[in-house]
């Protein structure tokens, strides 16, 4: 399951979504919003997407795990819009029979959507200060 | 030709537009692009070394030739997750 | 949390009850009962523990983890008893601010159970046998 | 002095029984446990070589000294997860 959503993500339909007989591990990542910062508050996070780009490249990340790892089920979901304290902006969910792969898998998968998934946060600080975070500008 | 070409989250913000048209010589390259986008749309130019161009869903190199008709779009770092 | 059940593992209270405004990464593992081991078709497994010591043993986890990375929250909870195809037998949850710590400790929460906590499991094969599962005997 | 062990897993099957009970001399350890475990309980000999002792509820290496009264476990290798 791959998608981009504007609604709370449903991480326990996600993660049935993956769960097999032939698989004896399954993790599941959330990045949720996190309150500090390097010293800043968050009040909240507004998402953006590429979304026909950012479906592909999700699409892209679960051909590569299912190259690179004997995995049974992946399903990648990140959501947009405004998201509060708390909330969890990303879900990244695996099964294997085996929990290395699970392990390695989910975190390739997370690490890789960070690097290549056209998607942006805004920064809204509780200083009342909004900021684009573009990692290297 | 003359390219359209989409823009996200701060080159969006810093152009005030989703999408800008950028004048380009028949048979160039995404580099090309690159040095037009500055030129034509001075607001870009502090983020056009960091600008990321991709074509269609995939990201395109300097030398990536661009055509007529090209879906390109044009943003800055992503930072998802 | 730190629980031994005998009923069905809630997961998606365990994973709440590790999510906080301080952490922006919530790592889960499910170990599930797996149908094929080594060629041969599970039907089910039992689950037996020293519950007094394997409760002391998942504390001592829990503190461990704490020591060594910056955890928000830790939930472990193992089930005992009879187990389907397909069902939870361990889950391990935990939060901290950044990913990677949340990965590592939950990778090392599940490696550390599966060594010192007195479970065992005994496989319930399809022929109709059965067999204590005793790593290196 | 006599100290009751529980057992669990395959050393309770093989044993037939969820403690058994050992005779010890005063001041031994747990490698005396282990030899008087497999002598006066041959079913389990089997198994004594994998078993892991614990007293309490940690576990004791070969050198730790039994007490009368002490709480004591002794099971094959665990397999949970």
């Amino acid at each position: 399951m791959i998608e981009l959503t504007r609604n709370p993500i449903d991480y326990t339909a996600l993660t049935e979504s993956v769960r097999s007989n032939q698989a004896g591990a399954v993790v599941l990542f959330l990045g949720t919003v996190r309150e500090m910062t390097a010293g800043r508050q968050t009040e909240a996070l507004d998402y953006d997407a590429y979304p026909e780009m950012a479906l592909a490249k999700l699409a892209e990340l679960e051909t590569e795990a299912r190259d690179r790892w004997p995995v049974t089920g992946v399903a990648l979901v990140h959501r947009l819009g405004h998201l509060d304290l708390g909330e969890i902006s990303v879900a990244v969910a695996v099964s294997s029979p085996h929990r290395p792969d699970a392990f390695e898998a989910g975190r390739h998968l997370i690490d890789r959507l960070k690097e290549i998934v056209p998607i942006w946060k805004k920064e809204n600080y509780t200083d009342g200060t909004t900021e684009w975070v573009h990692p290297g500008v | 030709m003359k390219l359209d070409v989409r823009l996200f989250a701060r080159a969006r913000d810093l152009a005030g537009a989703d999408r800008v048209s950028v004048q380009l010589p028949p048979a160039c390259t995404v580099a090309d692009l690159r040095t037009a986008l500055a030129a034509q749309h001075p607001q870009l130019a502090p983020l056009a070394p960091h600008l990321l161009i991709a074509i269609g869903t995939d990201y395109a190199g300097p030398e990536t030739k661009l055509s007529d008709g090209d879906d390109v779009a044009c943003f800055p770092p992503v930072s998802g997750g």
